[in-house]
This record gives structure tokens, C-alpha cells and sequence, in this order.
């Protein structure tokens, strides 16, 4: 790996001091090439808090892709199962929001929000605005769905639902 | 047609030019014309069966003269033409191009800048019969590859018909005459044949456009335009040269990368 | 083919003079032992060495060859070897296509303080060798090639 | 048939011990054309020279093979001594059996038989060849130096010292160059003015000098030694010959807003100027550009205020030609601007500086007379932020490179920013101190322990404004990746050192080469450092990379001895190792047919288009010629030569040929 | 003029007031919206984070449909999906990639759409009648908010400068308004973690109108459903953690330029908003 520890992209990352490690720092734990770092960086928030806004990238003078770098350590954590606690509310959310997308074609917002709350126990969160989106008529009672179903369903089973049953 | 007659016994008769060369028909198939009049012209043809390279003329100084001549050429010529040019072969000056195009129009190049934007628009592919045999031959392991051309190469006799028929072997005394020291044999055994079609190959690195003109011209059917077509197909996008196209700096074995590729070397 | 011990080969090596030629004078110098089968052939730079050249060694009996010059951006003549590099491309690619045995032609960068590394390079050289046996294949057709063509001149 | 000499050498024991060398000259007496073979204890020495000499006296010898130590040894000793008994050197070879033989095999018969056919493959050679002699280019004695920067300053001086004239081309009104707009030099804080412009006014009144300010060089033909420079003698509008220099007109210009070249933009002046005070020459041109009567036809004040009349209005660029033996090339370097910087505010600040201006701003000569202040409001800045490789080791930007002088540079003006404003902050963001040169190391450790300058090492990201001050959103590496704002007044940018604008174009005039970023490429990076690969053409200074004053200095004197070691020659005698295109009775005249892809592959420039006329003066042909006063003897174009019109002396195919054949046919 | 349309999930739901105000701006400016028949998700974040194949799968999906439907040039209001959409289009030019992903759609795919953002399509096709049908001048001091997805990567978006862009802030002046140089147009506001992660959502979308408050922003321009929705929605969230609340409110490019011609706040969606619009 190119890096040089220069240090720019954690001085401009937004979450840099949120997370464990910050991205230089964690590009040198992955230099190094050991087992004992590699573990560390996937049992880590950092990759989770990642939000891959992608501002490293932008002025990182040796052209490294630090988001694509997260995107990958991220589905080996999930492979190997080392999940930093903070990735839970993440991994749920994503997970929700992909289920909506798998069963309509389209994200059912009311819907995600339910199956994520039922994930994460999380019942009392957002309640408060849900009401007013509602009254704003930002909230769908039903959901739209696609008529292509079906496209839907063969694309998961490929893609994520393949990868799954591979990695079991 | 007619436009295309009409056009070369306007310009011979108005002396634009002195000469036009292009194809009239042929007991097979076309064959060279070459007008000096305008009765002449009436002679000419230019259809998809055309496809000798007249570029192998328009070289040949006891030919084409002092004066200014014209050429009817089909894309092969035109790519020809091209490389010659890069090799400061030819003068616009002297130099006036015809072609008909795909919608059958009669277009006129006075500058090679001209022919270069022309001929860009054809993608330089691989006939029937040329994917057939070099996909037989990619099949093959070395040792067949060695045998199968040591078994064309028996039947070669040196008449050098391919040299003749290449526009861009026009070199005054080739490579074969040179006696001190004499590099290849002249005389025709498999081994002299291989290390001539060898070193035509090299000569051709950076050059060959793949006319096809070497292999249609031998007399024994050896498919010895392969022999330079794969080199160009290999080695084309390799060293960034487009047959047809001007050499942006020089040809491809005069010219370099700093990232050229060196694997093979320890 | 490998189990013939006694085939000793015949390998030519043609140098640049600034690199390579430099580099195996330091061999020398520094007392390291190589195999006495290659002989060198001293060109002012790689740029020089004609493929033809290469051909003719086989014709005429050589079982291996092998061609060095400077590394990259230390050629004597800035870019004598960059020439060379395209043109040992372009050629290995051709004498493939004909079937010829590229193993045997060796190429390599040796600088002129690389002097164990031509000693090495001669022995795994004529090691290579040695196990693909002599290049008969080629030989055969080259005495054909006297034989029938002075036939045919008388 | 060939009657050669064969002289075995035993090196004492060193080939004797492993080489039967009795048997090698016994073995080699009995080859064809070869007239005399002997062994002998050590050739080298004078006996065994003499045995040389007198053999080719006595058997009439047209050859001579010692076999003996490598020939990168002792080849010029046995071609002299050829030479001496009358045989032209060139006709004499050397097998190296030490080298290639003795020293790397263990004594065995095959030893010896290598040996024999390594003292075969060179009489066969010999029999090949023929005899040279050497190539002889008259010199003319002037030197063209390009660049009137320090570089230039100080190769113009060490060749006009040797008692060679000189001829300097500067591209602005005055020679100085950026060492004229530098503060202070590290690592002594000596003031660059004072040491700079007592050789300013040396180059101006050097009796071996002329100066031409305000001139570039339009283009340059020839070779080595026989030089033809067109220079393009830009309109300067006033006549220097009449012009006292008493800057009336400079006052009374009304055109007074244009920024400043000297001040890298943080001054104005006028449009009629001299760009420092200390100017050599120090007369005015004018900037038709930004002047008055050139934009719209009116104004002419500062004719009417001159008291001599030397206003030229009509005055045009003049062409002259100079012919030179050499040329050195000193045209430096230019920084990157702010704008550069996306990241940093696309240069829309104005208290994000580049480390030029902030040298304006240190020096005594600058727009605030040394003091740091900032050109947004004119206040004293309280904090400061330096920050290092800014566009330099950044391939993202385009420049991977390490532009060397910054991390002196940036020490140096924290040190005088400290040194300027005793409660002000400093801090340098960093990514390696590269200190390396005398008393370098020190000087930073100065800075950092007794100045109190704040080293920080990490990037930053992002600066920007708010509130009047500059935000720099860095890092500190070292505590693992910890986040750093400051909050500035002013920001300095240590931006990448890059190749002059219009040095691609010169390159390409000069037929040097460069490097993908535009500085000149040196015909080697250990041993020719200021050479170029076209002779005759010589390097100093930042034009080649990126350096210091002393590093420039010392390259710009080395330039110099280059080039009187040249003149020092009334004529250049070289190997004739070099190529040659064949020629031939008309009416083949040569087999070349002129396809000049030799041309390109040319590291050296050498071939030229030699066009073959008739008696009636109509063009034949156009064929090859090779310029053997550029040919270096590479052989690339031989062996690139599709009809074997070229060959290259004492290297040619018949030569080499023979070798490889003599190796084999048994 | 005719163009393609894909407004994505959140046009549909939480971000109906932009999907609104595009629709109305575009009928103003004589701009014919073709909705892509059949549409689905582009996966957003969520894709992306859990399965590479997927996350090129659906929005390869989305513009093979387009493409059947014979458009060439389709806007995409939603950075986020503009954002997937064109890196899709990027990463489907290596060859394996493209034949896995036809191979899994059972579509054709060319790739050949041109994908376009809502500030692109302004630029191109509005520019000049928003110039002369402006009827009631935007002046008002505004902050320019694109965010991260509108703007990088830049070596596949091509979109406007990568630090301090510009067309945003060049179509506000042309309606009258003046925009603030502040110091947060492409930091992020923590974007999909609004739900997952809110009290990071609330520092970063803080300190992004903390800065354009102290700068006196009137309001705060965004072309980004996620933006808006964070910056909007979960400002309940954000003004707990800073010290004073922060009113101005958030609004679309498409309906700062709605207000200038005259459409009507309702017709814009401006009722939806959470921070009351009183421009």
C-alpha cells in the first residue's frame, strides 16, 4: 500500500474523532500486514462510522481509496464476524433498508423504520417526529411497489443472498 | 462509377495530373490500370472486389515520374499511404487521392491529414479465412507452431513475390543482397525462409497496416501475411500505434516507454 | 533430454560495453567461478545488437544465447537500451509466433557493479540450458539448409 | 591475406596459472592469416610493448590481437604503441582473458579452449578491420549562457575568468533571478542581496561578457563547438545607449497598479519600470502590455519627462545571430501559485502566501520594508501557520517529487518570522524534515529549539476563512492521528518547486531532453550531472531540479569547467567510433532510401537530411547523413536500419559478424 | 425539450417537496420530465456498504430500463442516487464487471446514458428562461450546501470544482440572491446515518449551520434529499447539542428558484419543511 502517513485525509475527516482509529491510522495498522492489526481494524467502529463521504479520497495525495478500502474491510468483519458494537444499529439499518428494497423494488420508508426498531429494540426512537412527517405527508401508509417483482428477488439471490450462503 | 471516370479524364485532361493509377477488370478479378489519357480512364472501376494495393506503385520513381499523379485507393492503400508518408516516402505535392466512399461518393485527399481522419473511421478486423487459420495457430503449442511453419516454409522458393507486393518493402537494395556480411541465404531451404519471413517481420513491427498484400501475392499459398498480421495485432496496442494512423513520436521500434514491458528480462 | 550430463552448450552472450562488459570484469576481478560455456561478444550498447545476429547464432550451432545491457536510466547513451527493450519485445513476440524456443535466448540487466550477478546469471543460464538439451530442432534445419543449398548452387 | 600479430600476455601468473598459454599462441600460430604469435610474461611493460612494436615493423603486421586484461584496461596502451610503430591503433583488438577467462575458471582444458577462441573471435574481428582515424571539430570559443539567475551569474563569470567570452541571455529586464528576491539564505541568515548584487555588477562590466537583458534565444543550430544562436532582442522601447537610468519616467508613469513581478505580486508597479532598484542593467523597458500609449495611442508622459530622448516608441524585436561553442543552460525554476490549492482556497485568500511572497514580505526590500504583515489588512499576524510539501510528493497533483529546498526554507522563515514578531506563534505542519547538507540540520533544530517554532507532522486538510482568520484543519501523526485547528492570521505554502514556463518549448529548440515534468534531463545521473545528452549543451542550476543556492552555485561552476575544458581545445579530437551511412556511385548514390526512422531513434540528434542533387540542381533523393560531431556511437540506429545502409566504425556488421561466427563455425 | 427522470425512493416519500418543486420548476421552464417506467431503488448507502455486486445490480437495473425506454439523458434530482448511478456507470466499464451484472439483470446494458444532476439540467436547459421569467428576485443572503455525493468522487462525477463549488451559488445570483464563501459546502452531514446513528447526525449537520448562522445566512440551499432531511428533520436533534438553536431554514435549489418565478409555496412543497420557510 501507497500510503506515507502523511495524515491529511483524518485532518479532514468529519468522524475522525469518533472512531477508534482514525483512517492514517488505520491505513499504517493495515500496513504492517499483521493478523494481530488486521483483527483490530475490523473489530473497530472506525470502518462502521465511515460514512463514505469520501472527502480522503478527494485530497489524498497518493490516490488511495480509503472508502472502498471501508466498503471491503466492512463485508470482512461481517464475514469473519468481528462487529465493533456501534455496527450494530448500522448493519441494521441497512439491513431493513434492504429488505424494503428485496420485497418492493422500492424503499417503504414506515416499513424500514419498523423493521429496523424491531432489530434494534429501539421502539421510543423517532416518535416524536414521525407524527409531524405524517401531518406533512412525507410518510406513505402503504407501500409503492414495482411491478418487476420478480427482477427484484433474482437480483438478491445472486448478489448479497449468494455471497451469504457462500460464506456459511 | 461514371463520377470516378469522369473525374480522372478531367483531371489528365486538364493536367492536373499526368497519371492516374487504379483498377480496371481482370480475367479473375481487378487488376492495376494504369491512364495516361483521358481515353484511358474510361477503363476504370473501383468496386469492394478491389483490393490490390496499388501503394506498391506509387513508390516506384521510374513509374509515377517527376510529375504529379493520382491513385484510386480502397482503405488497405489508404493505410499504406499513410505509413509511406511517415516514412517520408511521399509529397503531398505530388500526390492526389481518390476514393469512393461508403455511400459511394467520390472524395478527393490533397493532404494526409485528410486520409488520416478518413481511414479512423475504419476499424481494421480480421476476415474468415484469417481468424481461422490464427486461431488454429494460437491453439497450437510452440512445438506444433514450429512444425506447421517449417512445413509452409518447405514449400517457399524464394521468388520474393511478398516483398514486391508490399507497399513499404521499398528499400533500393534489401536486406537479402547485402553480401558483407550475408545475413540471410538467398537461395530457398526452410531455415533461409524461416529467417527471411523472421526478419520481414521485424522490418514490418510498427508498419505492417495488414493489407494482406504479401499473403495474396505468394504463389504457394503460404499464409505469410499472418505472419505480420499477428504481429501488428499483438503488438499494436502494445507500442500505441494505429496502422494507418501517423506515429505520434516516430515508429513503434524507434520510439520507447519508460514502462515498457521487461518481465522477460532477468 | 535433461538426463543428457555430458551435453555441455554453447552460449553466446552479447554485452553492452559500459554495463554489462564492465559488470563481468568486476566478476573477474572479484574471483567469482562460472561456467566457461559462454563466450562474450562486446557491442557498444544493447541498442546496437542486431536481431539478426541472434538468429545466426542459432543457425550456426548455438544452443542458448543470452543479451545484457545497462538497467533502465543507466544506458551510456541515456536510451540505447529502451530501444533494445521494444525490440526484444517485438521480436520474442515474433520468433513465438514461429515456434522458435524463446527460452533460450536469456535477457538481463547487469550494471557494471553487478558482478555476482553475471556470474549467477551465466550458471542458471547454462543450467536452463543444459536441461532443455541442445537446440537440435533448429540445428537439423540449418544443416539441411547447407546441405540442400549447396545442392543447388552446384 | 591478413598478416596479423597475436600477443599473448601470462599477467604475470594471473591467466598463466588457469590458461595454457604456451598453447593458446602455439594453437592461434597456426590460423590463417595470422603471421606471428607469441606468449610473454607481462605485455604490458615496456619489453613486451617493444616486442609489439617491433613484430608489426618487422613482419609488416596489418593486425594486432594481445590477448591479455580487459580491454576497458589497457586498449589505449596497445593502440599506442600500434600507433608508434607506424600501424594505424585502430587495427588493434584485445581478447580478454583475465577477466573473462583466467580470473573466473578454475585451470582445465576447457579454460584454455575458451581461451583460444576468445583470441580466435578477435583475429577474425581484426581481419574485418579497418583503418580510422580520428574525428577532428574545430571549436569556436564563446560560450551562450541562458538564464541570467544565480546559476547563470556564476557560469558566465567562471568562463569569462578563464579568458573565454560570453554571451548572456536573460529573459527579463535584469539578471538576479529569484536569489534577488530572497530574504535572508539559510543556513547563515545572510542577506541575499548583498552577496547576490556585487556579482551582478561583475557580469555587467566583465570585459569577456555581453549581456542581453530582456532577450530570449529564438534557436540554435549545429553541433559541438560550431553553434549558431538566433536571439530575439525583445523591444525594450528605450535606447540604452542614451538612457542615463535617472527614473524620471518611472515616477511620472501613470500606469502605476500592475502587480509586481519582483514582489511576486504583492507590489504594483509602473508600466514603464525597473523591476528592483538594484537592477543590472538598471534602465527601464516598458510593458507594451500594460502601457497607455500601446493600449490606446495616447499618454507618451514619460517621453515627454525623459531629458535625453531615449523613449523608442517604434522601436521593433531585434534577431541577432551569435555563433558560440557552447551553450549552458540556467533558465532555474517557479513556484506554484496559491491557486494551485483547491483545498486551500484556490489562492482566493490573501493571507494564504506562497513562500516567495512571504520572502517579499521578510525582505528589507519588500512592500512592507521587512515587516511581516498581511496584505489583506495590513496587520501583524499573531499566529502563523507554515505548511510544507504543499503540491510537492503529491502525485495526485500531478508532482511526485520532493522539491528539496522547502524544508530549509520553511525553517528559515519561521526562524525570521520569530525573529520579527517575539510574541507570534509559529507552527510548521510537515511530513519529513529533509535537512540533509552542511549545517542544515542545525539550523532546523534551531528553529524548532531556540525559536520555539512549533513542528507539527501531519497534513492539512482544509484551510479557511472565517472571521477574519484562517482556519487550518490539520493533524498531529505522531499522537496517533489527533486532529489540529488553528486558528491563523496567515497561512505560508512551502508550494512545489516546478520547471520554468517555456522550458518544454526550449527543450525541444535545444534538442535536450527532459523529464515529464519539464526540467532538463542530465546525460547521466552519477557521472554527467551537468551534461545533456546533445554535447556541447551543459546544465546549471534549478532548470535541471529543483536545488539550493551553494548546490547551483557549485553545479553552474562545474558547467563552467565543462565548457573551458572544451575551449581549451582549438579543435575536438574524437573516437571515430560513430556511424556512417553508406555511399555509392551514382546513380544509387546510397542504399539508404531515406525513411529516416533512424532519425527518431536518435538519442543524440545526429542525423541529418542530406538531400542528393543533380547537375541541373533538381533534388534526387533525400538520404541519411550522420553528424559526427553529435554521433556518440551507439549503434542503435545500425542496428535499427532496415537495409544495413548504416554501420558504425569499429563496430560493424561485418565485424561482429565475423566474432560470432568464429565462435561457432567448427 | 424532453428529458428522462428518475426521482428515487425518498422523492417519493420523505422528500415529496422536491420531488415537487422539480416537477414545477420544469413545467415552468418548458423542460418535459419522462419518468423511467417501472423505476426501482438505487440501493443507496445500504447496498454499497453490504454487497459490492448488488450495489451495481440495482442501479444498472434502473438505467437499463431507461435505456430500453429509449432515453439518453436522464436527471436525477437525488445526489445520492446521482451519485450511484454515475460511479455504476463507471465501474460497469470494466468488461467482467458489465457481463456479471447483465448476466444477473437479464437486461441488455450499454452504458451509455447520460446521467445528469438537477443543477446540470438548470444549467443546460433553464438558464436562459430563468433569467428572463424571473418575477419576484431571490434576495435573500444564502449558504450553498452540496454535500459530499454532488461532488466526489471528482474524478468520475466531473462535477464542478471539488473544493468551493460554484453552480449552485452562480444559479442563486442569477436570480438575485447573494451566497455566502462559508467554509461547509462538501462536509458531510452524516447522510444514512439518520437514522442508525442521530446524534452523530446532529454534530456534523450542527456544525455545518453553525457555520452558515454565524455567517448570517438567511437560508441554506441544498440539491440533496439527504441533506435537507438531516439538516431539516432532525433539527430537534441538532439544536440540542448546540448552544443556540439555529431557525433558518433549509431549502431546495429547485425551489429558491421556484419562489424567484413566481410559483406558489404550496405548489413547491415549502409547507413540508420542519423549519418554517418564510421567505
Amino acid at each position: 500500500m501507497r500510503c506515507y502517513q502523511c495524515g491529511k485525509c483524518t485532518a479532514g475527516c468529519v468522524l475522525a474523532s469518533d472512531m477508534n482509529y482514525p483512517p492514517s491510522y488505520l491505513m499504517r495498522l493495515l500496513q504492517t500486514g499483521t493478523r494481530q492489526n488486521m483483527d483490530k481494524v475490523l473489530a473497530s467502529n472506525s470502518i462502521w462510522l465511515c460514512l463514505n463521504c469520501e472527502n480522503c479520497l478527494g485530497r489524498c495525495p497518493m490516490e488511495i481509496d480509503i472508502p472502498k478500502m471501508m466498503d471491503y474491510l466492512r463485508t470482512q468483519a461481517i464475514k469473519e464476524n468481528k462487529l465493533h458494537p456501534d455496527s450494530k444499529p448500522i448493519i441494521a439499518f441497512h439491513r431493513s433498508f434492504l429488505d424494503s428494497v428485496r420485497n418492493t423494488g422500492r424503499l417503504y420508508e414506515i416499513g424500514l423504520v419498523l423493521s429496523y426498531k424491531f432489530r434494534t429494540f429501539n421502539f421510543l426512537q423517532d416518535l416524536a417526529i414521525a407524527p409531524s412527517m405524517y401531518l406533512k405527508g412525507k410518510l406513505h401508509l402503504l407501500p409503492e411497489k414495482i411491478k418487476d417483482r420478480r427482477s427484484m428477488k433474482r437480483i438478491f439471490a445472486q448478489t448479497i443472498e449468494n455471497a451469504k450462503t457462500v460464506n456459511k | 462509377m461514371k463520377k470516378l471516370r469522369d473525374r480522372a479524364a478531367e483531371l489528365l485532361s486538364q493536367g492536373v495530373v499526368s497519371l492516374v493509377i487504379g483498377y480496371e477488370e481482370g480475367t479473375k478479378r481487378p487488376r492495376p490500370l494504369f491512364c495516361r489519357n483521358s481515353e484511358g480512364a474510361e477503363k476504370l472501376i473501383f468496386d469492394s472486389h478491389c483490393f490490390h494495393n496499388l501503394a506498391v506503385y506509387i513508390t516506384k520513381k521510374e513509374l509515377v515520374g517527376k510529375e504529379r499523379f493520382a491513385v484510386t485507393a480502397p482503405i488497405s492503400t489508404l493505410r499504406s499511404i499513410m505509413q509511406l508518408y511517415v516514412e517520408n516516402q511521399l509529397s503531398e505535392e505530388k500526390l492526389l487521392v481518390i476514393t469512393v466512399d461508403l455511400s459511394g461518393e467520390l472524395r478527393e485527399f490533397t493532404t494526409f491529414d485528410e486520409i488520416a481522419a478518413y481511414v479512423a473511421q475504419f476499424e481494421l478486423k480480421r476476415g474468415e479465412r484469417e481468424q481461422e487459420i490464427l486461431s488454429k495457430i494460437e491453439g497450437m503449442t510452440r512445438e506444433e507452431r514450429w512444425k506447421f511453419w517449417m512445413e509452409e516454409m518447405s514449400h517457399c522458393f524464394k521468388c520474393y513475390a511478398c516483398r514486391s507486393a508490399c507497399p513499404l518493402c521499398y528499400c533500393s537494395k534489401c536486406v537479402v543482397e547485402v553480401n558483407r556480411p550475408q545475413w540471410i541465404n538467398p537461395w530457398p531451404a526452410p531455415l533461409a525462409n524461416m529467417e527471411w519471413h523472421i526478419n520481414r517481420a521485424m522490418h514490418m513491427v510498427g508498419r505492417c497496416t495488414a493489407c494482406g498484400a504479401c499473403g495474396d501475392a505468394c504463389p504457394v499459398g503460404i499464409p505469410v501475411d499472418l505472419i505480420t498480421r499477428k504481429m501488428m495485432e499483438d503488438l499494436a496496442p502494445e507500442f500505441g500505434y494505429v496502422p494507418g494512423q501517423p506515429a505520434k513520436q516516430g515508429n513503434a521500434l524507434s520510439s520507447w516507454k519508460l514502462d515498457d514491458r521487461e518481465q522477460f528480462i532477468r | 533430454m535433461s538426463s543428457n550430463t555430458d551435453f555441455e552448450p554453447k552460449i553466446i552472450a552479447f554485452v553492452c560495453n559500459w554495463c554489462t562488459y564492465a559488470g563481468a570484469d568486476l566478476t573477474g576481478t572479484s574471483r567469482l567461478k562460472y561456467a566457461t560455456n559462454v563466450k562474450i561478444v562486446r557491442f557498444p550498447c544493447t541498442g546496437r545488437i542486431d536481431f539478426l545476429l541472434l538468429l545466426k547464432s542459432f543457425a550456426q550451432g548455438a544452443d542458448g544465447v543470452i543479451v545484457s545491457g545497462c538497467h533502465p536510466n543507466d544506458c551510456h547513451y541515456t536510451s540505447g537500451n529502451f530501444h533494445a527493450r521494444r525490440r526484444w519485445i517485438a521480436f520474442r513476440s515474433i520468433l513465438d509466433l514461429m515456434g522458435v524456443d524463446i527460452r533460450r535466448i536469456q535477457y538481463s540487466w547487469v550494471s557494471a557493479a553487478e558482478g555476482s550477478k553475471w556470474a549467477d546469471l551465466v550458471n542458471n543460464t547454462v543450467a536452463d540450458i543444459r536441461a532443455l538439451g541442445p537446440y537440435a530442432e533448429y540445428q537439423k534445419v540449418a544443416d539441411y539448409l547447407e546441405k540442400e543449398g549447396y545442392n543447388e548452387e552446384a | 591475406m591478413s598478416k596479423i600479430g597475436v600477443f599473448i600476455c601470462h599477467c604475470g601468473e594471473n591467466i598463466s596459472a588457469t590458461v595454457d598459454v604456451e598453447r593458446v599462441a602455439r594453437e592461434i600460430g597456426g590460423m590463417e592469416g595470422v603471421a606471428h604469435a607469441i606468449d610473454y610474461k607481462y605485455m604490458c611493460s615496456d619489453p613486451g610493448q617493444t616486442f609489439i612494436k617491433e613484430a608489426v615493423k618487422k613482419y609488416g603486421l596489418d593486425g594486432v590481437v594481445v590477448g591479455a586484461c580487459s580491454p576497458r584496461m589497457h586498449e589505449p596502451t596497445f593502440r599506442r604503441a600500434c600507433a608508434e610503430a607506424g600501424l594505424n591503433p585502430y587495427l588493434c583488438e584485445m581478447a580478454n582473458l583475465r577477466e573473462h577467462c583466467s580470473w573466473v575458471h578454475e585451470k582445465s582444458e576447457e579454460t584454455t579452449e575458451k581461451a583460444i577462441d576468445l583470441v580466435k573471435m578477435m583475429v577474425e574481428k581484426v581481419k574485418k578491420n579497418k583503418p580510422l582515424d580520428s574525428i577532428k571539430v574545430p571549436v569556436t570559443k564563446r560560450a551562450l549562457v541562458i538564464g541570467g539567475g544565480i546559476a547563470g551569474i556564476q557560469a558566465s563569470l567562471d568562463i569569462a575568468n578563464t579568458g573565454h567570452k560570453v554571451i548572456l541571455v536573460e529573459r527579463d529586464p535584469s539578471i538576479g533571478g529569484h536569489m534577488s528576491q530572497l530574504s535572508e539564505t539559510f543556513p547563515t541568515l545572510d542577506c541575499s542581496q548583498c552577496i547576490l548584487t556585487p556579482r551582478m555588477v561583475e557580469v555587467a562590466q566583465h570585459p569577456n561578457i555581453k549581456l542581453y537583458t530582456y532577450a530570449e534565444l529564438e534557436s540554435l543550430e549545429g553541433f559541438i563547438g560550431n553553434f549558431k544562436a538566433k536571439i530575439r532582442l525583445k523591444a525594450k522601447s528605450v535606447n540604452y545607449s542614451t538612457c542615463t537610468g535617472c527614473g524620471a519616467c518611472i515616477q511620472k508613469c501613470p500606469v502605476k497598479k500592475i502587480p509586481s513581478e519582483f514582489n511576486a505580486g504583492l507590489g504594483t508597479r509602473t508600466a514603464i519600470y525597473v523591476p528592483f532598484p538594484q537592477a543590472v542593467p538598471n534602465k527601464p523597458v516598458i510593458d507594451r502590455v500594460n502601457c497607455n500609449y500601446y493600449k490606446r495611442g495616447a499618454c507618451k508622459i514619460c517621453e515627454k519627462t525623459c531629458q535625453v530622448g531615449s523613449i523608442e516608441w517604434d522601436k521593433e524585436d531585434e534577431i541577432i545571430t551569435e555563433e558560440v561553442g557552447a551553450v549552458v543552460l540556467a533558465t532555474g525554476f517557479d513556484v506554484k501559485g496559491t491557486d494551485f490549492f483547491p483545498e486551500y482556497g484556490y489562492g482566493q485568500y490573501k493571507d494564504v502566501l506562497t513562500g516567495l511572497q512571504f520572502e517579499r514580505l521578510a525582505s528589507a526590500s519588500g512592500p512592507t520594508f521587512g515587516e511581516i504583515r498581511r496584505p489583506s489588512d495590513g496587520a501583524i499576524p499573531k499566529k502563523i501557520v507554515f505548511i510544507a510539501c504543499a503540491g510537492s510528493r503529491d502525485p495526485a497533483k500531478g508532482i511526485p517529487y520532493c522539491s528539496k529546498i522547502c524544508c530549509m526554507y520553511t525553517a528559515k522563515h519561521a526562524m525570521l518570522y520569530q525573529h520579527k514578531v517575539h510574541d507570534g506563534e509559529s507552527t510548521v505542519f510537515y511530513m519529513d524534515i529533509r535537512a540533509g547538507g552542511k549545517n542544515y540540520e542545525e539550523f532546523v533544530r534551531r528553529a524548532i529549539e531556540e525559536d520555539t517554532v512549533n513542528y507539527v507532522r501531519g497534513r492539512v486538510a482544509r484551510v479557511y476563512e472565517k472571521n477574519g482568520k484562517l482556519i487550518v484543519k490539520g493533524v498531529d501523526t505522531l499522537l496517533g492521528g489527533e486532529q489540529v485547528e488553528i486558528e491563523a492570521d496567515m497561512v505560508v505554502l512551502a508550494t512545489a518547486g516546478v520547471a520554468n514556463c517555456g522550458s518544454e518549448q526550449l527543450a525541444q529548440k535545444l534538442h535536450v531532453s527532459y523529464d515529464p515534468y519539464h526540467f532538463f534531463a542530465e546525460a547521466h545521473p552519477k557521472l554527467k550531472p551537468v551534461e545533456t545528452n546533445t554535447a556541447g549543451i551543459f546544465l546549471a542550476g534549478a532548470c535541471q531540479a529543483p536545488k539550493d543556492i551553494p548546490e547551483t552555485v557549485g553545479m553552474a561552476s562545474g558547467a563552467a569547467v565543462k565548457v573551458a575544458a572544451l575551449f581549451s581545445n582549438d579543435e575536438l579530437v574524437r573516437e571515430p567510433v560513430v556511424a556512417v551511412v553508406n555511399r555509392l556511385a551514382p546513380p544509387l548514390y546510397s542504399t539508404c532510401v531515406g525513411c529516416f526512422m533512424c532519425e527518431t531513434a536518435c538519442p543524440y540528434n545526429a542525423i541529418e537530411h542530406e538531400e542528393i542533387k543533380g547537375r541541373d540542381g533538381s533534388l534526387i533523393r533525400t538520404i541519411a547523413r550522420v553528424n559526427q560531431g553529435l554521433c556518440q556511437g551507439c549503434g542503435t540506429c545500425v542496428a535499427f536500419c532496415r537495409s544495413k545502409s548504416i554501420d558504425i566504425q569499429g563496430y560493424t556488421n561485418e565485424q561482429v559478424y565475423a566474432e560470432v561466427m568464429s565462435l561457432l563455425n567448427d | 425539450m424532453k428529458i428522462g427522470f428518475y426521482p428515487g425512493c425518498s422523492l417519493t416519500g420523505s422528500s415529496r417537496e422536491y420531488n415537487e418543486s422539480v416537477v414545477a420548476l420544469a413545467k415552468a421552464l418548458d423542460i418535459e420530465l419522462v419518468e423511467i417506467k417501472d423505476w426501482n431503488c438505487c440501493g443507496a448507502t445500504a447496498a454499497h456498504v453490504m454487497n459490492e455486486e448488488l450495489s451495481l445490480s440495482l442501479p444498472a437495473r434502473i438505467m437499463a430500463m431507461a435505456e430500453e425506454q429509449g432515453l439518453t439523458e436522464v436527471v436525477v434530482p437525488c445526489a445520492a442516487c446521482y451519485n450511484r448511478l454515475k460511479v455504476t456507470q463507471h465501474e460497469l466499464e470494466d468488461e467482467n464487471k458489465r457481463t456479471r451484472v447483465i448476466e444477473i439483470l437479464k437486461l441488455p446494458y450499454r452504458g451509455d446514458l447520460k446521467i445528469i444532476n438537477v443543477l446540470q439540467m438548470l444549467e443546460a436547459y433553464g438558464a436562459e428562461n430563468i433569467k428572463t421569467r424571473v418575477t419576484r428576485p431571490f434576495a435573500h443572503k444564502v449558504a450553498c450546501y452540496y454535500g459530499c455525493l454532488l461532488v466526489r468522487p471528482h474524478s468520475i462525477l466531473k462535477f464542478d470544482r471539488v473544493e468551493d463549488p460554484q453552480s449552485m451559488d452562480t444559479l442563486i445570483k442569477g436570480i438575485g440572491g447573494t451566497t455566502l464563501d462559508w467554509a461547509f459546502k462538501t462536509e458531510c452531514c452524516g447522510a444514512g446515518f439518520s437514522v442508525s446513528r442521530t446524534d452523530l447526525v446532529a454534530k456534523l449537520s450542527g456544525n455545518i449551520l453553525k457555520d452558515a448562522a454565524d455567517r448570517s445566512a438567511e437560508a441554506v440551499i441544498v440539491a440533496c434529499p439527504l441533506c435537507q432531511s438531516n439538516l431539516d428533520m432532525r433539527r430537534g436533534a441538532i439544536n440540542k447539542t448546540l448552544k443556540n438553536p439555529i431557525d433558518i431554514p433549509v431549502i431546495y435549489i429547485t425551489q429558491a428558484i421556484g419562489l424567484a418565478l413566481g410559483i406558489g409555496a404550496k405548489e413547491l412543497g415549502l409547507k413540508r419543511h420542519f423549519v418554517t420557510v418564510e421567505l
